[in-house]
């Protein structure tokens, strides 16, 4: 008797690397990105259409600034690295530089999305 | 210097869980992977069970993970993985059968699955067909592949569907459908454009790292892609 | 050395909704880039409220940017012009994204019958959003 | 019987000569491949250079040429009609080879590209020939691939992962094989009109060696044990340059490409032994030569080792001072990224195993064990002949390294293995499904399962000290260093009391896994045992021949004896020793000489 095919968490563990948790976190940032405008969508239309207060509850939670320091990471990574893989996918003959490729995006990422947050921080203690 | 080697274990007929066990034991830093094992099996424990033939990376059978990445034991040296301590540990995605020797079956039927030969039905030529070195350079780099399963059972969608043809059988039908020679292309075309084909790949890149041979896995799949998509073979 | 036939090869559904994919990321970028010159030009620069102008870019609605001090808000906005912008990118974005979830759920159907149910209810989902979200747009 | 499978044409062994001959029987016969590996798993994979065929692709070239080379490459004990059928029929071999999807480099003019080779010459000028058609550096790899898949298209039945273990002779004509499954430890009978063996050589005798794990010489033992002689076992060829202390192969390629071998003195040492060719003298000679500089204190800092310069400088250099030039006749220059693109599994393996650059550094080798001459006698159409008259033994077949047509005589030439897989397994595969349809099923013994239960429960009962894996070591230490490139009558006679010393052991070895599922170690104990059978032919069969002929080199005489020994060696087991029969040498077109280089 064989071991049953079971993948599971040893999958989490195994060392791809870079371009592998760009794509696990592809995909987690994505499926946020879908339950957050699809809960968006919905609950402005029951603010709009019916003044629900669970969808206004739900707005203000979406307009606190901690909440969208993580909306901004999300749609801001899925957004970069949405266009390394476009570029990759484009233009096969650019694969060679795939390990470049990534260093670049999270070069460009990380001072983005750490200005963003600083700006962010700085007007709210300005307004604060 | 003294090594230590975790290893997984599992033997269908012992009633025992999978567990690790660990062996230590003394190596030169030129040893291979491969050499540490055998020399487990032959003086601590009989009963560890690994394939392996030719021992220099050409047969593709010693196809395992140690320190958690997809590697040919023949093809490690242990000055290489800088540590006192190897895991070792089988292949992901395939049934294990015995210690470190998985089902490979599912594997290969995804292989013949991508039509793995030339298909020309033109009647020959007395002599060689004919094939400038351009040509035949277009296809160099994936007629390397020793089907080993370092990439297949290193990417993440074959992990969580079997059918996906995975990264090999992508590689060798690569292999035929640049071939200048070939006429088969719009049939394997046809197939990896399907649900199991080369759309399940979502470029991350594990096949390329993993491969021994150094293949660009992901490129070809690409290539592939855009096959499908342009219709042209260039 | 010899000339060989281009595969003659239909589209599969799959090729077609990963080309999709693709091209409706490129096509979120440019109206993401419209929304944020359009953005600034119309005040977004006199002050600088990230979060507004994030939800601006991606989502040119009046109420988006609400808490702006930029007067006039729904007069300015609230026209047709926008009103198609915002219709285009929620249009691109929620099929991407509902493709992204079909993409994700189909990796791991392998049996027909899964996979059809799994798209059946995508696809009721992605109506559904459709027409709420066109609602809201056209409502507000 | 769930375990009884029928077939007009079994092949066991999936390397290229298996799959050659299981590809051509399946044409016309239900046939059927066993293999203890995977097929893609085979030795023939690991061959580098090329195959060898007087295409004239790249200079002027014929297949007599390629006949008289590899008869004097053979030290004159090949079968000279074999060697000529082998080498006409090389031509249209490639070219099928090809059709079949082969992917061989190529010349500017698209043509098939070749290379020069040790012991290929022009046999007017005496210069070397480009003959050996490649792809790459991975040639054998490609044939590997390329036939399996051709089996995979054509519906060839595979048995994977299955041991043969006995193969079953009634009525003096073959039955069948029995087969160990391994994933379940069960046995199998194979009924067949046709038995093709194509199980490959047996090079894990020696320490040093570039063979894989798996080539413990199975078939061969197996025959051995049922009866067959074993032609021409003294004759192991030793490749000169395996990497230092591990054996892994560099091609003769690197040397096809202007690379060469220097001592510790950074001299060009084969000048003195082979005026002509050079570095590309046949493989005994460059072996010998080698020895005797290390032995003369001339390896790399006084060890057992020389360089192998591949180097672009040196080669260009070298190539310079012999005036050699290109096809076109232009001088041959070469750059490292040449070199590179044409041999880069070679600079792949001296990265990983030796930290090397070869272009950048020489790469330290030693000679290491390579391929079997010898094995199980057939005739030019792969059937197994049986004594000194070559009488046939109906339906039982070899091919590939195993068998002994014999082509190679004392010395293979470089290439002509994947030559001689592609050509007789073919052939072996036409006669074998040939004379099935013609024959009927031998009657199964009543118990045909006897002698490899019997075999097995040797082992499974076995309850001593000994580790297999410490008896396996003595053996090839041993016979590295009594039974290797050079060999005397008194170190000979301590191998073979040695040889016995470990067969008793063996018999002793510590509990074996008694498992069911993929249980290797009892493998490994069963290959053992045939690797001492096969090692203790060897040596007696060398002890005899007091000569030195290509692959056989004693020190005690030195010289090559055409009055006594111009003759194969037969070599039998018969109630547990080994007796010994010569047969003639076929001579045809090419007198005997004195083969200088």
């Amino acid at each position: 008797m064989a071991l049953k095919r079971n993948v599971g968490l040893k999958g989490i563990k195994y060392r791809g690397g870079g371009p592998m948790l760009a794509w696990a976190l592809h995909r987690i940032s994505g499926l946020a990105i879908v339950l957050f405008v699809g809960l968006h969508v919905i609950s402005s239309f029951f603010m709009q259409q019916l003044g629900s207060d669970i969808a206004t509850a739900l707005n203000t939670v979406y307009e606190s600034i901690y909440f969208q320091f993580i909306v901004i990471f999300i749609v801001l990574f899925h957004a970069l690295n949405g266009l390394r893989v476009i570029i990759l996918d484009l233009w096969p003959q650019l694969i060679k530089f795939q390990r470049e490729a990534t260093w670049l995006q999270w070069l460009i990422f990380i001072p983005t999305y750490g200005m963003t947050v600083t700006i962010m921080i700085l007007n709210q203690l300005q307004g604060g | 210097m003294e090594v230590t080697l975790k290893i997984f274990r599992y033997n269908p007929e012992s009633g025992k869980k999978p567990h690790y066990e660990k062996y230590t034991v003394e190596a030169e830093p030129t040893d291979r992977v491969l050499d540490l094992l055998e020399y487990i099996k032959g003086n601590f424990d009989g009963t560890l069970s690994f394939r392996r033939s030719c021992a220099h990376g050409i047969c593709g059978s010693d196809a395992m993970r140690i320190n958690g990445q997809n590697r040919l034991a023949c093809k490690l040296l242990v000055k290489d993985l800088h540590g006192a301590q190897i895991t070792v540990e089988p292949i992901l995605g395939l049934r294990v059968i015995k210690d470190l020797i998985v089902d490979m079956e599912p594997f290969f039927e995804n292989y013949r699955s991508v039509l793995p030969y030339l298909i020309n039905d033109e009647p020959a030529p007395k002599k060689e067909r004919l094939q400038s070195p351009e040509e035949r350079e277009r296809f160099d780099d994936t007629t390397k592949c020793i089907l080993c399963a370092c990439c297949t059972t290193s990417c993440p969608s074959f992990w969580v569907n079997e059918k996906y043809v995975g990264p090999a059988a992508i590689v060798t039908a690569h292999r035929f459908i640049f071939d200048s020679r070939d006429r088969g292309a719009a049939e394997r075309l046809k197939i990896l454009s399907g649900q199991f084909g080369v759309y399940r790949c979502h470029t991350i890149f594990n096949c390329t790292t993993a491969c021994p041979r150094e293949i660009e896995v992901t490129q070809a799949i690409g290539e592939v892609k855009k096959a499908i998509g342009t219709g042209s073979l260039e | 050395m010899s000339s060989r036939p281009a595969p003659q090869i239909g589209f599969s559904f799959e090729y077609l909704m990963w080309i999709f994919t693709r091209i409706s990321g490129l096509v979120m970028y440019l109206l993401a880039f419209v929304g944020l010159v359009m953005a600034f030009w119309m005040g977004a620069h006199q002050q600088v409220d990230i979060g507004a102008l994030a939800r601006w870019t991606f989502f040119p609605n009046p109420n988006h940017v609400t808490n702006t001090n930029i007067p006039d808000v729904t007069l300015g906005w609230s026209n047709a012009w926008w009103q198609v912008m915002e219709m285009l990118i929620f249009l691109f974005a929620v099929t991407h994204g509902m493709n992204g979830v079909r993409v994700i759920y189909e990796d791991y159907i392998g049996n027909t019958w899964g996979r059809a149910l799994g798209r059946g209810i995508i696809f009721l989902l992605w109506i559904f959003l459709l027409i709420v979200g066109i609602y809201v747009i056209l409502a507000s | 019987m769930s375990n009884y499978h029928q077939f007009d044409v079994i092949v066991v062994g999936a390397g290229g000569a298996g799959l050659m001959a299981a590809l051509y029987a399946s044409k016309t016969a239900n046939t059927a491949v066993i293999s203890k590996l995977y097929p893609t798993r085979s030795h023939t994979g690991t061959a580098q250079g090329g195959v060898g065929a007087a295409l004239g692709n790249e200079g002027e070239d014929h297949p007599d040429w390629h006949t008289f080379d590899t008869v004097k490459g053979s030290d004159y004990l090949g079968d000279q009609d074999a060697i000529e059928f082998m080498c006409h029929e090389a031509v249209p071999a490639v070219y099928e080879l090809e059709h079949m999807g082969l992917p061989f480099s190529r010349t500017e003019d698209g043509l098939i590209a070749q290379r020069p080779f040790g012991g290929h010459t022009n046999n007017i000028t005496g210069k070397p020939v480009r003959r050996a058609c490649y792809a790459a550096d991975r040639t054998g790899h490609m044939i590997l691939q390329t036939l399996y898949q051709q089996c995979i298209k054509n519906d060839v039945n595979f048995f994977d992962e299955f041991q043969v273990l006995d193969v079953l002779i009634e009525n003096g004509a073959a039955a069948g094989v029995v087969a160990l499954e391994l994933a379940n430890r069960e046995l199998h009978v194979f009924h067949a009109k046709s038995v093709i063996f194509a199980t490959g050589g047996h090079g894990r005798i020696w320490e040093i060696t570039s063979n894989a794990y798996s080539y413990t010489g199975d078939g061969p033992a197996a025959l051995l044990r049922r009866g067959i002689p074993m032609e021409d076992m003294e004759f192991f060829q030793f490749h000169p340059t395996g990497i230092y202390r591990m054996g892994i192969l560099i091609t003769e390629g690197v040397r096809g490409e202007g690379g060469i071998l220097v001592n510790d003195k950074g001299e060009r040492f084969m000048e003195h032994y082979a005026p002509t060719v050079k570095d590309l003298a046949s493989r005994d000679v460059i072996s010998r030569a080698m020895y005797l500089e290390m032995r003369d204190g001339r390896g790399i800092n006084g060890k057992r080792y020389l360089y192998l310069d591949m180097r672009p400088e040196t080669v260009n250099r070298y190539a310079a001072l012999d005036g050699r030039k290109r096809p076109d006749g232009s001088p041959y220059v070469v750059t490292g990224e040449e070199l590179l693109s044409k041999l880069p599994d070679i600079v792949d393996f001296a990265r990983t195993y030796l930290g090397v650059d070869p272009v950048a550094q020489p790469m330290p080798v030693q000679p290491t064990a390579h391929y079997a001459m010898g094995g199980i006698p057939t005739n030019m159409y792969g059937e197994v002949v049986i004594d000194e008259a070559n009488t046939v033994l109906p339906g039982l077949y070899a091919a590939g390294e195993c068998a002994c047509v014999s082509v190679h005589g004392a010395n293979r030439l470089g290439t002509n293995s994947l030559l001689d897989l592609i050509v007789f397994g073919k052939h072996a595969g036409l006669r074998a499904a040939e004379y099935a349809n013609g024959a009927s099923f031998q009657t199964l013994p009543a118990d045909p399962l006897e002698y490899a239960n019997q075999q097995l429960d040797q082992i499974l009962h076995s309850d001593g000290e000994e580790k297999v894996y410490v008896i396996g070591h003595e053996m090839k230490s041993v016979m590295f260093d009594e039974v290797g490139v050079f060999r005397t009558q008194e170190g000979m006679q301590k191998a073979l009391e040695k040889i016995g010393e470990l067969r008793e052991r063996l018999k002793r070895v510590r509990k074996p896994d008694m498992g069911k599922v993929f249980n290797t170690e009892l493998l490994d104990i069963w290959e053992l045992g045939n690797l001492l059978e096969l090692a203790e032919v060897t040596t007696v069969s060398a002890l005899a021949r007091t000569e030195s002929r290509g692959g056989h080199a004693r020190e005690d005489y030195p010289k090559r004896d055409d009055v006594n020994w111009l003759k194969h060696t037969l070599a039998w087991k018969r109630n547990g020793n080994i007796e010994l029969g010569y047969k003639p040498v076929v001579i045809t077109k090419f007198q005997p000489k004195e083969r200088v280089y």
